[in-house]
């Protein structure tokens, strides 16, 4: 029962996909994937990834959704460059041979579980793909803040010259109608527990900074569509702080680490729950702020309210 | 054999391995001396001592001596051999009075510095080229005197100046190519990674890739040299150039090519069938250079001509050697070469001279170029006599013995030819520029004369072989024929139509075509390629080939 | 001395510290003294490779793979990495105060950029991690794509959104063959893969897994035929992005290719694909090489030359794979060689375009005549980091062409050996190009007044130095690019 | 059959529409859709190599299904990159911008 459940499963998020590729107008096919992304996220609880499951849903659906529904608007309708006949076989044979090489997985399956298993307790987390990415692959995570920073500085660089100091342009353009509003002002305090939740139960449960930060993003988000607070200014010097605060504190830890565990990005033993939990707020405002960031675009200008 | 060759006329003792090392260094550090500016000015005059230090290196350091100037693993390693020993004698006395003929004539160009800097690097590389004794090092000093070389064709920036100058890159490029394989293979040969020449060519015979490297040695060192049918850049670029540029390099860079042919082959070793070959080339290369020479309206096309078929004897003369495999022929070969440098050199200057003048100071200096003309020829009590007598002993009577002396005539008729040419090049109203005319004259005498100090000490033999009655026949006819012809002709108004300056080029319009087209493909190809889908298709069909290989 | 690596890694990181909350002055020069140390400690590193014999290493975390993350800096990382270094460094100078740059956006950002290229190169020719390397050339990748668009012109955007697709696309080839060494073996270290492999050769799967990274990597490095996105973006890019870009920032797929097949791959199964690598390189020199003799701008030409010489290191793959362990070892050296050296050259050549259109005003080449007159340093930058790539002795350009051609030739390859050759003399055509039109004669009044800016020039003279200096290698397989092969954790049970 | 099997395979169907959408696509907005299908099948897969792992007590391989995290987060700062320079684009193209 619960194997046709998850064939369906499959085949939805697959039809979805191929929405998305084949929707004529830009509109649709950002729609229809942002239905993708949560069918997909579906499929990441099915496979028993629910920390997943949570990122694909806020990130790979939600805050793309907003930045691609962004770049659809007033996009004309393209059409294909290649030979689509061709290009069908061609993605057929990727999917078919694709599909031999997963069957061709060997059983027993290799695993890290074990091992995780075994050095997780001497971090103090219950959560293992917390103690992954911030214990055991902590060197991945300070890279990807570095990564998710620098996508940040290239959106900035992409400003005018003289406009690069100042606030992006509203995400989408005309006033926020009033109930938009208010529904921002009811679900704004309730996304922002949400996230605090996130994170604090990161630690043992499912969830983390960077759920966290991203469901922070988007109520961050939904408070600048509806005008409750001003667009921020690119040259913000406590904004930056901000930025840097998850990615240089993470660094700052690992130094910390270098100097009374041995290793650099080693956790000060006895403290390593206390310091991840430090570097996890940090990171997570920093990810909250980075991704409204990123979506509101490079600064366009001074004179923007 | 004694003398010259094995042991110094002049032999000092102190500090011998410093000479050859300052007869490179000399112009280098002209050249380098340009970069700064305080010293620019002094340069053109100093040009002329430049070559002091390898004159001296050519009489006074013993013959066998080598000096490693950097250890390995450089093995940047110098030394002098009596071929070499005569090419840098040579070489340095054309530089000296093509130095100072330059000085005077270039005096007035606005861009005479940046001439002496090419003019420096070429003297550089034309002495490197004699003096190294490794593998990789000959590669540096074979490139450094050929692209330096360019900067001499071009410098007076014409039209068919950047014409030529661009035929004469693109084929020294292809050149140095063939050049790198071969001495790759070479190489390859030996346990070092850059063995010495002489290491290289002992394990010539017997190597693997032996035809490979004679093959590409013949087509690499041969373009140098300018024979047929990689001749086609030579009559462009030499004509093309400044007068004393034009006596650089028909007299000292395309001795380049021959030294690279006397170093890398193996001297008193038959290879069966290249030398055969080689002769061949030679042969049909010293006609076809008289006969498209004796059609040319201008002296320095004319002489361009007689340096492509000179180097035709220089190359016949070599691949009979390696066809006999006889012993000690190779300095007989460079010393043809040294005669040809120094008259090539000389009459140059003369013609420079000629078209600088007034018709009346024209004629007179046809006077010397006939001299010069009828020594190249080979007429009797010339030294041009002595370095045919010379060659004999190599290319014995036969076949290409009676065709080598056959070209006599040509080279009788195009040097009248020449100096025809040279009495008509005067203009009125114009007087040459002061100083020229003495280094003019310093090097027809010394072309006139060295032949007659060299001979004995090359050959062997005394002088007086070469003036025996038979020798004196044997050398009188060819020139008296010539001569003849050349009255015949002029008598008809010499009716033969010009022929451009680089012939077969012309017919090689379907090659341009052919590469033309392979420019417009490949850059439709890029297009394509380039294309999002095609190169998304290419992508996931590259994975897919490396999955279904790497199995 | 470990240490070093960590340093190596994180010392580029705090410059967008002052970078981002300073002013642009204190950012500029804070960002140029972090470069300039993690030159010296790259060099360091180098240092402390050869001076030890042994690879260093390091565990991050303390954590031993495979749950952990390794550092690893062999002869060939130290090398790659010192090369990396010195070229970012004196970019940096090159590009300070240039004249034109966007202020006040272009200078802080560009600086930002750069630094977060030298952390992410370093991280790329360090990490012993498949999964690390691949958020490292995703880093290197966002990195270079703002570069290339820094300008913000129209064309300059296309060539980047095509860049940055392209390499996306080939990202995620690169990470699907991740997940299949992983699902497949249950580590992604590149030291226990090869233990894993050394005790039974692998299925085709993977064959497979190792075809779709080396895919991803190709496009990333715009090996021929995926050199689509090259052209336009290292083109248009500002110069001293241009010079980084072609000189360093596609050497960190092309170094992990050869990890790939030289280091990781079986040797039967490496010398399977070697043909396949091979041609794809051959094709890159000779329509790249042809294509760039049709171009009539210079950086466009430049860029196409850089398309063309990566392909050398396709040829190097089978010599390198051959049976003879010292003609191998030969062909490596020179693969590697050219790597560097060619890093230096492009650089050069890349910075003295830049000073030259700055002089003119524009890159046409047929508007360039007489340039050796007002650019002569610029000119004698392009023309000696020129040499190397035609081979002209003594550059590293030669040193390594005649290392894979002897190598093709004791191996009997001929094919590789010609077309080595035959990029040689298509290189001669586009170096020359610009140095014979440089030399003539200027039409009158085309000439423009300004002058080249020196000590820029010296900066691309010092670095076509580099690759003459290059040339002063012994011709023999180079010891110090061999410490650390085969890889193994020191220390640890295999 | 397993369940991560059947995600799997679901993975390569994705990663087939990706691949259809990467290349059909005439414009850069297809393409981004397409790379994040793509990587979205890959990260399936990825995911059902975690599910097959499991063990120890856990439900999954905690190593796989953290990377994806990381991955998702990377994919994301690709796509925010790409759309604003196809904005950018789109703006200086809009507003007529041309090379000089």
């Amino acid at each position: 029962m619960s194997l046709v459940f998850d064939a369906l499963a499959g085949l939805l998020v697959a039809g979805a996909a191929l929405a998305a590729v084949t929707a004529a107008a830009p509109r649709a096919a950002v729609i229809a994937f942002m239905g993708y992304g949560v069918l997909l996220g579906l499929a990441w609880a099915r496979l028993a990834a629910p920390d997943v499951a949570l990122t694909e849903i806020a990130i790979g659906s939600g805050i793309s959704g907003i930045v691609l529904l962004r770049a659809a608007a007033g996009l004309p309708a393209v059409p294909p460059a290649a030979n689509r006949a061709l290009a069908a076989a061609i993605s057929v044979a990727v999917a078919l041979g694709l599909a031999a090489l997963v069957l061709a997985l060997p059983e027993p399956a290799p695993s890290r579980a074990a091992d995780a298993a075994a050095a997780l307790p001497a971090t103090g987390l219950g959560n293992p793909v917390t103690g992954v990415l911030l214990a055991f692959r902590a060197l991945d995570t300070l890279l990807e803040k570095i990564v998710l920073l620098l996508a940040l500085v290239g959106v900035w660089a992409l400003a005018r010259d003289p406009l690069w100091r100042g606030r992006p342009e509203p995400l989408f353009a005309g006033a926020a109608p009033a109930p938009s509003a208010f529904l921002a002002r009811v679900l704004v305090p309730i996304g922002v527990l949400v996230g605090a939740y996130l994170l604090w139960a990161g630690a043992d449960a499912p969830g983390g900074a960077f759920q966290s930060g991203a469901t922070l993003a988007a109520m961050g988000l939904l408070a600048l569509m509806a005008g409750l607070a001003p667009l921020p200014r690119a040259d913000d010097r406590r904004l930056r702080l901000v930025l840097l605060a998850g990615p240089f504190g993470l660094l700052a830890a690992g130094f910390l680490g270098w100097a009374t565990a041995g290793a650099f990005l080693a956790f000060p033993p006895g403290f390593e729950k206390p310091v991840i939990k430090i570097v996890e707020i940090a990171i997570t405002a920093s990810i909250a702020l980075t991704l409204i960031l990123v979506v509101l675009g490079p600064p366009a200008g001074e004179e923007r309210p | 054999m004694s003398g010259f060759l094995t042991t110094p006329p002049l032999p000092i003792s102190v500090a011998p391995e410093a000479l050859l090392l300052l007869a490179i260094a000399a112009p280098l550090a002209l050249a380098l001396a340009m970069l700064a500016p305080g010293l620019r000015r002094l340069v053109p005059r100093l040009l002329i001592l430049a070559p002091l230090p390898a004159l001296v290196a050519a009489v006074a350091v013993p013959r066998g001596m080598s000096v490693l100037v950097a250890p390995y693993p450089f093995r940047f390693t110098l030394a002098l051999d009596g071929s070499g020993a005569l090419l840098l004698g040579g070489a340095a006395l054309l530089w000296m009075a093509a130095g100072a003929y330059a000085c005077a004539y270039m005096r007035k160009d606005p861009a005479r510095g940046a001439f002496a800097t090419w003019w420096a690097l070429t003297m550089a590389g034309s002495f490197a080229v004699f003096l190294v004794a490794d593998v990789a090092s000959f590669y540096l000093a074979y490139a450094l005197v050929s692209f330096s070389a360019f900067g001499l064709v071009t410098h007076d920036d014409t039209p068919e100046a950047r014409r030529a100058g661009n035929l004469y890159l693109a084929l020294t490029v292809l050149g140095e190519a063939f050049l790198i394989a071969a001495f790759v293979m070479l190489a390859s040969g030996t346990s070092e990674a850059n063995p010495l020449i002489r290491d290289a060519v002992a394990a010539l015979p017997t190597s693997p890739f032996r035809s490979a490297i004679v093959l590409l040695l013949l087509a690499g060192f041969t373009l140098k040299m300018g024979l047929f049918p990689l001749h086609v850049w030579m009559p462009l670029a030499h004509a093309v150039a400044p007068v004393p540029g034009s006596a650089a390099l028909s007299g000292v860079v395309v001795k380049a090519g021959v030294i690279g042919l006397l170093r890398f082959l193996p001297d008193g070793v038959a290879l069966p069938g290249w030398g055969e070959a080689l002769t061949a080339v030679g042969i049909f290369t010293a006609f076809y250079g008289v006969a498209l020479g004796v059609t040319q309206t201008h002296p320095k096309r004319a002489l361009a001509y007689s340096t492509v078929s000179q180097m035709g004897v220089v190359g016949a003369v070599i691949g009979a050697a390696l066809a006999s495999g006889l012993p000690g022929a190779f300095p007989i070969a460079a010393f043809y070469a040294v005669n040809h440098m120094l008259l090539k050199g000389a009459m140059f200057l003369v013609a420079g001279l000629a078209m600088a003048s007034a018709p009346a100071r024209a004629r007179q200096a046809a006077l010397i170029a006939g001299v010069l003309g009828l020594s190249l020829a080979g007429l009797p009590f010339t030294g041009g006599a002595l370095a045919k007598y010379a060659i004999k002993i190599v290319v014995p009577d036969g076949i290409a013995g009676f065709l080598l002396t056959l070209s006599a005539v040509g080279s009788a008729l195009l040097m009248a030819r020449y100096a025809v040419l040279v009495t008509a090049s005067g203009k009125e109203r114009q007087t040459p520029p002061g100083g020229i005319l003495l280094p003019a004259l310093a090097l027809a005498a010394l072309a006139l004369a060295v032949p007659f100090a060299l001979f004995a000490p090359v050959t062997g033999l005394p002088l007086a072989a070469a003036f025996s009655g038979d020798a004196l026949a044997k050398g009188v006819w060819p020139v008296a024929l010539g001569l003849a012809l050349a009255g015949l002709l002029a008598w008809r108004r010499w009716p033969l139509p010009e022929v451009p300056a680089g012939d077969i080029l012309h017919a090689m319009g379907p090659l341009a075509a052919l590469w033309r087209h392979t420019l417009d493909l490949a850059v439709a190809a890029d297009a394509r390629l380039r294309r999002w889908p095609v190169a998304a298709t290419a992508l996931i069909a590259l994975a897919a080939l490396l999955a279904v290989v790497a199995r | 001395m470990s240490a070093l690596l960590v340093l190596a890694l994180t010392v580029p990181l705090l410059g967008l510290v002052p970078l981002l909350l300073a002013g642009p002055r204190v950012g500029e020069r804070a960002a140029l003294a972090v470069l300039a140390i993690g030159a010296g400690l790259c060099v360091a590193v180098g240092v402390a490779v050869a001076l030890s014999g042994r690879a260093l290493q390091y565990f991050v975390a303390g954590l031993a793979p495979p749950l952990g993350i390794g550092l690893r800096a062999d002869g060939f990382s130290a090398a790659m990495m010192g090369m990396s270094a010195l070229v970012l460094a004196l970019t940096a100078f090159y590009a300070m105060r240039a004249p034109g740059a966007g202020a006040p956006r272009m200078p802080p950002a560009f600086f930002m950029l750069l630094l977060a290229l030298a952390s992410a190169l370093n991280l790329a020719f360090l990490a012993q991690d498949l999964f690390t390397l691949y958020v490292a050339l995703e880093l290197l990748t966002f990195a270079a794509v703002p570069l290339v668009c820094l300008d913000g012109k129209p064309g300059q955007l296309r060539a980047a959104m095509t860049y940055l697709m392209f390499a996306l696309f080939g990202s995620v080839l690169y990470l699907l063959g991740v997940v299949l060494v992983y699902g497949q073996f249950g580590t992604l270290d590149f030291a226990r893969l090869s233990a894993a492999l050394a005790l039974a050769p692998p299925g085709w799967s993977f064959g497979a897994a190792l075809a779709l990274m080396s895919a991803g990597l190709m496009a990333k490095a715009a090996l021929f035929p995926l050199h689509l996105w090259l052209p336009p973006a290292h083109a248009g890019a500002p110069p001293a992005a241009s010079a980084v870009l072609s000189a360093v920032v596609i050497k960190a797929p092309l170094f992990l290719l050869v990890r790939l097949w030289a280091d990781l791959a079986p040797v039967p199964m490496a010398q399977a694909a070697a043909p396949v690598l091979a041609i794809c390189g051959a094709g890159a020199i000779l329509v790249c090489g042809v294509v760039a003799l049709a171009q009539v701008r210079l950086k466009l030409l430049i860029a196409y030359s850089t398309a063309a010489q990566i392909g050398y290191l396709g040829l190097m793959f089978p010599l390198a794979a051959g049976a003879d362990a010292y003609w191998s070892a030969l062909a490596w050296t020179g693969g590697t060689l050219h790597l560097v050296s060619h890093a230096f050259s492009k650089a050069a050549m890349f910075m003295a375009a830049g000073l030259i259109a700055e002089v003119f005003g524009h890159d046409r080449l047929a508007g360039l005549k007489g340039a050796a007159r007002v650019a002569p340093l610029s000119i004698a930058a392009f023309g000696i980091g020129g040499l190397s790539l035609l081979g002209l002795p003594p550059s590293g350009g030669f040193t390594a062409k005649v290392m894979l051609l002897t190598s093709a030739l004791q191996q009997g390859a001929w094919w590789i050996g010609v077309v080595v050759l035959a990029g040689g003399l298509l290189a001669g055509g586009y170096v020359l190009r610009l140095l014979v039109l440089a030399l003539q004669r200027p039409e009158d009044g085309t000439l423009p007044a300004a002058r080249e800016c020196g000590w820029r020039a010296g900066i691309a003279l010092a670095l076509a130095f580099g690759a003459v200096a290059l040339g002063f290698l012994p011709l023999a397989p180079l010891g110090f690019l061999s410490i650390g092969r085969p890889i193994a954790w020191e220390g640890l049970a295999p | 059959m397993s369940d991560a099997m059947l995600y799997a395979l679901a993975g390569a169907m994705l990663a087939g529409c990706g691949t259809y959408g990467l290349l059909t696509a005439g414009g850069a907005l297809g393409r981004i859709l397409g790379f994040n299908i793509l990587g979205g099948g890959v990260f399936l897969i990825f995911g059902a190599v975690a599910r097959r792992g499991a063990g120890a007590g856990l439900a999954a391989d905690p190593v796989p299904q953290a990377l994806v995290i990381t991955g998702i987060v990377v994919a994301f700062c690709a796509t925010a990159l790409a759309v604003a320079l196809l904005l950018r684009l789109k703006a200086a193209d809009g507003a007529g911008e041309e090379e000089p």
